[in-house]
């Protein structure tokens, strides 16, 4: 038995770098779904993937496009957090099933249908910020994110709340995905108080604002944090030494902290040539969870019971975060983080958690 | 029947598109190379969402907040930018463009920010967007025929020239720029009104170019232009899906070829080859190169 | 003869602009052409410049066939033309422009330098920093005139120099063609003054309708009943 | 750190400069907006990066990297622009046919990066830091100033100490004109679009090294700052295009330092709306001569 | 009387001076000539008169109203055409659609009316388009109201643009070079159109250096001559003056 679904990615334009990961990942667990049968005796998922291009347009006309196939019982996208609330609306309007990577709030507000893979920034934040205030006692925080992109400003910010709930000082400053050079920003915050630096931006990135601002005479001593973006073998490689030591959310653990991740870890990088980033492991989670919610619906249900089944899924084995994942009442998601920390070269979990 | 459905969608997109192309067009129609009607279109869009979400004001009221917000906008870019030509035209009403985009990344609590402004009903369907489309042809088709539709065209040609034939070049200028605003205001409040969410980087450079993409692929002085090259250009990443990872390859190739055999925009080229044709004398001389 | 164009026929994408014509010019001669608006003069000019490809017929230089020639190398050989409506390079100064025009020479020996066209024209001496764009119409043309003897001309082609030229500079362009002449060079020289052009030339053609009507030595065709009627006007001498 | 900063600011501007230049012979003499040069660019920067990857030694792979991106340059013109050139309609068109190229370029890279942020090995530029009074620069900033000084000055002698700057300039103006008078527009063109895809593909390789990120969309920002940077100086100028481009990277600097880095955009496009009203032909421009449109 | 008078007009370009104290005028029903060597500020003047330069010092009268200051269009709009010495069409558009721009400052229609395309706007157009093809007709040019502008040889673009002057129906037409690349038998078909103009009303400043049509046609001629006025009168007193002689003529 078959059941249809529509992958809906920007395989293309500014965030191909995500959806091409993601889509990966998914292509990858669907295999491993139906040559497992993980989505019930008998069933295979079928799939269309479609790229958006990273326009808004072309996704609306996507999900609508899909949506109109009554064979289709999802949709897994789109890929960026600009789209995603009118992206979460329209499959609202159509009543279609949405699971998408943002973690913006407005996905599960704009209605019963639209679900987020990512966990809120209120839930994958906090841990960090308390890490650093509490167990490596930092006073003043010099905060940089991604101006342009909102969910790096929604988890910067709440990393900024709860930093200052502990009494910690925090300064927001940011740059644009485009930008290349940041030493204007690396001799502010060199010849600034601040002892601790938190990162909120893509991989990449990341690691170049890291290497410039030590470059700029940034003081060894000042500790360096960074969001789950960071937990990526692009962070490594493009940072270098300069990046040793620096702490981040661990909700991708490069090369797998379990069996299954392992696995997946290896098949990854057998199938595509290179390490798996932290997009490609949620790609492949979005369609275990998916897949679960699926076997307890069976091949037959309606899209409503299709939601619904999503809506009730439980402590459901992922390769994210601490590996089970749930959906709150509010649909919101839960996965756990783990910290990790640079540590020649590679990811560990720190000896002081 | 539901194949057909499905491409509703694209339609819809395609109509915005289109009232966003000829607020484009017409300003190119009037000799001015601005590029400030995508800043507009967010105002435009801006002004719908807040007075929507916010204070829940009626479709109409919105659309005609929206669009006057664009056209207001539109008159004051009109003052400063009379003073420039050309290129340094289109410099600074790109620059317009970036000041509008930052102000709306950076007055969180007015616009969002980064987040935009989610949470917009969805007020305007296919009927609505239509019956918009047609009246902005409508108008553009009339505007060609008539004695501003001239003055548009002298002004483009050569502006002293207008001006000894007692055309007032600024003014006409102005003219299209309140125009172009409406519409850009307009279309920009159709699209928020219809597409659930706003946010800032919807309308940056990206959109600059697939506007202007439109409009000079399509033919910036036929009326038709603008409609035939937001056809073309929103049909042509469907079509062409298939070619999954050759897409923008192929995009592009196509955008040079078009250029390339038809270098005066689709419309623009066919309408002066049968001119030509009906008009033997005026046939290009093959020149040697 | 040093050019010979033999039954040329061109066409504007099918439509006539030349329907058969055949002059040729001796090497050290100085022959007119003259006729009505729209009637092919200038494109005859330019299908011997090469901007305008010939349907069919032969322009020959010398021994040299024109035809398949592109634009760039007749301008090398020598064959030089100073268009109609001055086609000045305006946003370059009156000097560059005439420096532009030395680049036909490509290794041939000048015949005019910058001076020598100073002497001729003596305004765009003083007015040699200025924007071409700027001149008067006049300045412009005596500044396209210029720019072609810059070139070394073997052959010098001439779309009406007179155009917008005051009298006494209508005169001394025309004392500077026939000592040009003298000195040995070739002409052919399209004009709209048609009585000055018979006077200074040795023969001269009429073209209408891109066919050559009537053809002979200057001096008789000035006192052709038809070429009176229709170039010289009543009031003629 | 007031000085510190303007040294920054000099050194990104200087990259800009590198980039402007290349984009200014194209868009700047013969008016054709070339939007395939962040594509060029990025291909030099490509180009230079599999060169080190391959084991050729930094300078040769600098060199392949100016001549492969002034090679695709020239196919550019080839492909994109002769037959809109001979059209007579190249302002419009020729930036949507570029716009195509451009697309070409970025998914060829695309393809060949799988989307993949690249760097270049990091021993390719040994990282050195200098402390002059108080300031830090780096070896790689010196270098990237001595080759930018350098690729300047050549380009402005070979413009205006040669007779080709007055060639180039004649067939921007007017190609019947420059035909008349021997120039071969072909030739021409093929020497400018050469000299103006090395320089961006010099500028690709210098950005890859020092900013450590060389991505299929790394034009893109380039793209929207060069214009800035090649109008603001003046259409053709190239000194006018250092100016604006090292006065650009001071002033985008100085705001990220000193006011908010989230007004930097309204402050820099502020000015630039603001100087574009004092001077409207750019800081050199000049007024095209003998065009009148009437007192106000 | 719609008469032009210039007072002292004065006008420089940094260190050239096109205009230097110049005052003259052109009455209604006559033709005035204005003749001078290349680069004596004819067209400067004209410039001047119409607005599209702005004065060093001194002023313009027209009608009796101080024009000197005003915009080129509300210059226009007060009853003046031009034509240009280089010639300036819109070179795509067809002769017809050149000429109807002429009609732009006597079309009544409200923008509103044209934007909308209410009826009262087509019937002006109509209209329009049956004087344009009178005032092509007269000329000679019926024939070729629908090529496009550019494609016309030389002389037949000269007469496009003085359709469109006229069409803007002015009561001062000023014509820089006319029948420059014109046969004499070709000039003075224009000429007798000029001279019925002038029979109507209208005032002519004329400049030209063929001189045969300056004779045949100015009721009054000024020369210009380095910017500075060295002569004036009736043609046949003009061209027989020996500094004209000498600047301007030259010796036969
Ligand atoms: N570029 C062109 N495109 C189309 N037709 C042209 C073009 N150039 C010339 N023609 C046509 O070719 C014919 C001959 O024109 P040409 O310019 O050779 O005449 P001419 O004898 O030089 O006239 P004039 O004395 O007015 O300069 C005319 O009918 C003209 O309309
Ligand atoms: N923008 C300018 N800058 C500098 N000089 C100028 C400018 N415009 C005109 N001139 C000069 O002013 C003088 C007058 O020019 P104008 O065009 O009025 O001459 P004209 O009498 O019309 O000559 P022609 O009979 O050759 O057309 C010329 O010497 C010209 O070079
Ligand atoms: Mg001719
Ligand atoms: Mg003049």
């Amino acid at each position: 038995k078959e059941v249809k679904v529509a992958i809906i990615q920007s395989l293309t334009g500014s965030p191909a770098f995500i959806g091409r990961g993601i889509a990966d990942g998914a292509v990858m667990a669907i295999e491993d779904i139906n040559a497992k049968g993980l989505a019930g005796e008998g069933v295979t998922i079928q799939y269309t993937l479609d790229d958006d291009a990273g326009d808004r347009g072309q996704a609306l006309g996507l999900i609508g496009r899909r949506a109109a196939d009554s064979e289709n019982i999802a949709i897994i996208g789109p890929t960026t957090g600009a789209i995603a609330p009118a992206a979460a609306a329209a499959a609202n309007d159509l009543g279609i099933l949405a699971y998408m990577q943002s973690n913006n709030d407005a996905v599960p507000q704009a209605g019963p249908w639209s679900f987020p893979f990512s966990q809120p920034a209120s839930i994958a934040t906090p841990p960090i910020a308390d890490y650093a205030a509490e167990k490596r006692g930092v006073q003043d925080c010099a905060v940089i994110t991604v101006l342009d992109n909102e969910a790096y400003v929604a988890m910067a910010n709440v990393f900024m709340e709860r930093v200052k709930e502990h009494g910690v000082k925090a300064q927001l400053d940011g740059v644009k995905l485009s930008d290349i050079d940041f030493s204007a920003l690396a001799v502010k915050v060199a010849q600034s108080d601040a002892d601790c630096l938190f990162i909120a931006t893509p991989a990449a990135l990341g690691a170049n604002v890291i290497m410039q601002f030590k470059q700029a005479g940034l003081d060894p001593e000042v500790q360096i944090f960074g969001l789950q973006s960071l937990a990526s073998p692009e962070f490594l490689n493009t940072g270098g030494s300069a990046v040793e030591g620096v702490t981040v959310i661990g909700e991708w653990t490069p090369g797998g902290f379990d069996e299954p991740s392992r696995a997946f870890a290896e098949a990854y990088k057998a199938r595509h040539g290179v390490e798996a980033d932290n997009w490609a492991p949620q790609g492949y989670s979005t369609m275990m969870v998916f897949a679960d919610a699926l076997r307890r619906a069976g091949p037959d249900a309606t899209r409503e019971e299709m939601r619904d089944a999503l809506a009730g899924i439980k402590d459901v084995p992922v390769i994210v975060g601490e590996g089970v994942y749930n959906f709150t009442p509010e649909r919101a998601a839960t996965f756990g983080m783990g910290i990790l920390t640079v540590k020649d070269g590679s990811f560990a979990r720190p000896e002081d958690l | 029947m539901d194949t057909l459905l499905s491409f509703r969608p694209l339609f819809d997109l395609f109509l915005i598109h289109l009232g966003f192309a000829y607020s484009q067009y017409i300003v190119l129609r009037a000799g001015a190379f601005s590029i400030g009607n995508v800043g507009l279109s967010a105002i435009g869009a801006y002004t719908a969402a807040i007075l929507t979400v916010n204070y829940g004001l009626p479709l109409p009221v919105t659309l005609l907040a929206g669009a006057f917000a664009g056209l207001a906008f539109g008159a004051l870019l009109a003052i400063p930018l009379a003073r420039l030509r050309g290129v340094y035209q289109a410099i600074a009403s790109l620059a317009f463009v970036q000041i509008v985009l930052s102000a709306n990344l950076y007055a969180e609590n007015v616009t969002g920010g980064a987040m935009g402004f989610s949470g917009i009903p969805k007020l305007v369907g296919t009927g609505t967007l239509l019956v918009f489309a047609l009246a902005t042809i409508h108008v553009m088709l009339a505007i060609s025929r008539s004695r501003l539709g001239r003055a548009f065209d002298a002004v483009r040609e050569d502006e002293g020239m207008a001006v000894s034939l007692g055309i007032n070049a600024a003014r006409t200028q102005a003219i299209a720029y309140m125009i172009s605003g409406l519409l850009a205001g307009l279309f920009g409040s159709l699209e928020a009104l219809h597409s659930y969410a706003v946010e800032p980087n919807q309308f940056g450079f990206h959109l600059i170019i697939v506007i202007l993409s439109y409009v000079v692929l399509g033919g910036r002085r036929s009326v038709w232009g603008p409609l035939v090259g937001v056809a073309l250009l929103i049909a042509l990443p469907e079509i062409s899906r298939p070619l999954a990872d050759a897409r923008i390859m192929i995009y592009g190739l196509i955008l040079m070829a078009v250029m390339n055999f038809m270098p005066r925009g689709i419309v623009d080229t066919l309408v002066a080859r049968r001119t030509r044709a009906a008009n033997p004398e005026v046939r290009q001389a093959e020149v040697k190169g | 003869m040093l050019l010979t164009v033999t039954d040329l026929h061109a066409s504007y994408s099918g439509i006539r602009a030349l329907a058969g014509v055949s002059l040729n010019v001796a090497q050290g001669e100085m022959v007119a052409l003259i006729g009505p608006n729209g009637a092919g003069k200038s494109t005859l000019l330019n299908c011997i410049s090469g901007i305008v490809r010939p349907g069919a017929g032969q322009i020959r230089v010398e021994e040299a066939e024109l035809v398949r020639k592109p634009a760039w190398a007749i301008a090398r050989m020598g064959i030089l033309q100073s268009p109609e409506g001055r086609q000045v390079l305006p946003d370059m100064s009156v000097i560059e422009n005439l420096r532009v025009g030395a680049n036909a020479l490509h290794g041939r020996r000048p015949t005019h330098d910058i001076q020598a066209v100073f002497r001729l024209f003596p305004i765009l001496r003083e007015r040699q920093e200025q924007l071409a764009g700027s001149l008067s119409g006049g300045q412009q043309q005596m500044l396209a005139i210029g720019r072609a003897l810059m070139g070394g001309p073997r052959l010098l082609l001439l779309d009406e120099p007179s155009l917008g030229l005051a009298p006494v500079i209508v005169q001394q362009v025309f004392d500077a063609l026939a000592q040009l002449r003298r000195d040995g060079m070739t002409i052919l020289l399209v004009e709209q003054n048609a009585r000055k052009a018979l006077q200074v030339s040795d023969r001269a053609y009429v073209i209408e309708h891109g066919h050559v009507v009537a053809e002979g030595p200057s001096r008789r065709l000035a006192q052709d009943d038809g070429v009176i009627a229709h170039y010289l006007g009543t009031g003629g001498h | 750190m007031f000085l510190q900063q303007i040294v920054n600011g000099l050194v990104i501007g200087g990259v800009y400069a590198l980039f402007a230049l290349g984009f200014t012979l194209i868009f700047g003499i013969h008016k054709i907006m070339n939007l395939a040069h962040g594509g060029i660019f990025m291909t030099g920067a490509f180009i230079g990066l599999y060169s080190v990857q391959a084991g050729l030694p930094l300078w040769l792979a600098f060199i392949l990297a100016m001549i492969g991106a002034g090679l695709v340059s020239v196919i550019i013109e080839v492909t994109a622009f002769r037959r809109l050139r001979q059209s007579g309609e190249v302002e419009f068109s020729a930036l949507i046919s570029s716009i195509g190229a451009n697309l070409v370029l970025v998914s060829i890279a695309q393809m060949l990066s799988k989307t993949q942020v690249l760097r270049f090995p990091f021993d390719t530029f040994p990282v050195v830091i200098f402390k002059v009074w108080g300031l830090r620069v780096s070896a790689l900033q010196l270098a990237m100033a001595v080759l930018a000084i350098l690729l300047v000055a050549g380009l402005s002698w070979y413009l205006y100490r040669t007779g080709f700057g007055r060639q180039v300039r004649a067939v921007a103006q007017n190609e019947r004109a420059a035909l008349l008078a021997g120039i071969r527009p072909s030739v021409i063109y093929f020497q400018t679009f050469m000299l103006s895809g090395m320089l961006a593909g010099a500028a690709g390789v210098l950005v890859g090294l020092a900013f450590n990120s060389i991505h299929f969309m790394m034009g893109d920002p380039f793209l929207l700052r060069g214009f800035v940077v090649v109008i603001l100086g003046g259409l053709g100028s190239v000194a006018g295009a250092l100016v604006a481009s090292l006065g650009f990277g001071v002033l985008q600097t100085l705001s990220v330092a000193y006011l908010s880095s989230r007004l930097s955009d309204i402050i820099i496009f502020g000015l630039l709306f603001a100087v574009l009203l004092l001077r409207p032909n750019g800081l050199f421009g000049q007024d095209e001569a003998g065009v009148l449109r009437g007192r106000r | 009387m719609t008469d032009l008078v210039l007072e002292h007009v004065h006008k420089n370009f940094g260190g050239v001076i096109a205009s230097n104290d110049v005052s003259m005028r052109v009455p209604a029903g006559r033709i005035t000539g204005l003749i001078g060597p290349n680069g004596a500020g004819k067209t400067t003047l004209i410039n001047l008169i119409t607005g599209m330069l702005s004065l060093s010092s001194g002023r313009v009268l027209f009608g009796g109203r101080d024009i000197s200051a005003e915009p080129a269009d509300k210059v226009a709009r007060a009853g003046m055409g031009r034509t240009f010495q280089n010639i300036r069409l819109q070179k795509e558009a067809s002769v017809l659609a050149n000429v109807m721009v002429g009609f732009h400052r006597h079309e009544t229609c409200s923008l509103v009316a044209a934007i909308l395309g209410l009826p009262s706007s087509r019937r002006e157009d109509a209209l329009l388009r049956q004087k344009a093809m009178a005032l092509l007709g007269r000329f000679g040019m019926a024939g070729h109201a629908d090529s496009p502008a550019g494609s016309l040889a030389y002389g037949h673009q000269r007469k496009v643009e003085m359709m469109r002057a006229l069409a803007t129906d002015p009561d001062l037409i000023l014509l820089d070079e006319p029948v420059a690349g014109m046969n004499d038998v070709e000039a003075l078909q224009l000429g007798r159109i000029f001279r019925e103009l002038a029979d109507e009303g209208k005032a002519i400043l004329l400049i030209e250096h063929n001189m045969r049509f300056v004779q045949e046609l100015c009721d009054h001629v000024y020369v210009l001559d380095g910017g500075r006025l060295i002569a004036e009168g009736k043609p046949r007193d003009v061209v027989a003056d020996p500094a004209v002689i000498t600047a301007y003529l030259g010796e036969e």
